[in-house]
């Protein structure tokens, strides 16, 4: 019987990539990592508190003075923006460019 | 023409712009920006460190590049942005455009230059000559320059939606 | 620095970028423009001749380089205008503007290049490709261009009057 | 007994140079030509008169289409601008640099 994407088991799921830049990358101690999403976890907000309960050193991390900033397979994005398993998920700090 | 590069190594200013100009036939003005590591007297740092996004920058180089030519009727641009640890005086950022009247070359470089300056995923840590390192805050007068594109004719045009504070 | 050059030799784009970096400690941004002698497929042209008024030329340059400066905050700019007969491609005139932040930099350059186009002593003469000269006309664009600098806080540093037509 | 300037005999007057560029150069055939400022030209306008009827070609140069701007002693001058003995006088169409 064929079962579609969101019915494998999490162990199957294709995992999301995380990236940290700048003091984000920093302060986690982390450039990148991966994991699989949990259920209920789909957008960038979602996410990021997922993440920041990870260690001590992410929850710093994201408690720090200053915006984070995030892109969803190298497009800029919103907190409400939807995460899905296989996405590359990027938080820094605001660019500083040019 | 259009010339994107993302490099560690120092772009050659006169190089560029004959490039450019040898690529844009028919052109009657060129304009050109340099972002430099700048140190001061108040401020003395030894260098500079840009760290980047590698998987979007090109990219999102590109985009901007074709929406300038677009916007401006540009014949061509160049946008050079290096990466990597510079020292004072280094060119960080190349941006070249070439029109055939003067006022599009220089609205297109101040377009380029503006956007860069918000919207390219690049961050930079001062190394300051005491021996603090020194993530460079962002401006809110860089948005606000950048903002201005954004009214006018041309905004339905814009290529993405800007990054919101999450 | 201010550097301002009226000559038939050509100049040397990335040459005048390093001299203006150079002369210019704790800049953090260089804005140029290049005007290039225009040749397209609707009007091809062979060469094209500048006549200036040499008594005027130097110093009214000089005046101008020096206004950009103290409007603009620069650190330095550098004005080359040529002189005589130049092929399609080559370049007529460049302005170098060094600044802390850019927003100058790119100003100081417009605002050169605009005053340049309307009240420097030069008169050009395109040589046609079907064998005619022809005198270029001034544009009531580049007058307005011009006009527009002439307008908030720093009008009152205007360096002279305008030639009205007589 | 001392006389001032303004009654010295015309002779002893300084000359005012006069200089035509572009197109105005090429009408009236001239680069560079000098004259001492009869009684009563006292301004460029007058002095434009008076050098429009120096000859057919400076006539017909200074009727041409197209405005004619000039300068006194290297600085932009309208033509109601004095012009005195010793001073030099341009001539010229709108500039075109850049």
């Amino acid at each position: 019987m064929p079962s579609s994407c969101s019915h494998l088991p999490r162990m199957q799921q294709k995992p999301v990539t995380i990236l940290y830049f700048a003091w984000l990358r920093e302060r986690t101690g982390v450039a990148e990592e991966s994991l699989v999403l949990p259920d209920g976890v789909r957008t960038v907000g979602g996410l990021r508190t997922l993440l920041s309960a990870r260690s001590p050193r992410h929850r710093e991390a994201f408690a720090a003075p200053g915006l984070v900033r995030a892109a969803v397979n190298q497009v800029f994005a919103t907190q409400d923006m939807p995460v899905a398993p296989g996405d590359e998920v990027a938080f820094f700090p605001p660019v500083t460019g040019g | 023409m259009l010339r994107v590069l993302v490099q560690a190594e120092p772009f050659d200013v006169g190089g560029e712009y004959e490039r450019l100009l040898n690529g844009c036939a028919g052109a009657g003005a060129l304009a050109n920006f340099v972002g430099v590591v700048r140190s001061n007297e108040q401020r003395p740092i030894t260098a500079l460190t840009l760290e980047h996004y590698p998987g979007m920058t090109q990219a999102a180089l590109e985009r901007i590049a074709q929406d300038a030519v677009t916007r401006f009727g540009l014949l061509g641009c160049s946008v050079i942005h290096r990466f990597g640890t510079l020292a004072p005086g280094e060119g960080i950022v190349l941006v070249v455009t070439a029109a055939s009247h003067r006022q599009a070359a220089l609205d297109g470089t101040a377009f380029l230059i503006d956007w860069l300056k918000t919207d390219a995923p690049f961050w930079k840590k001062e190394h300051l000559a005491n021996g603090e390192d020194v993530w460079v805050e962002a401006r809110a007068a860089d948005d606000k320059a950048a903002g201005k594109w954004k009214e006018g004719p041309f905004s339905e045009c814009l290529p993405k939606i800007r990054p919101a504070a999450i």
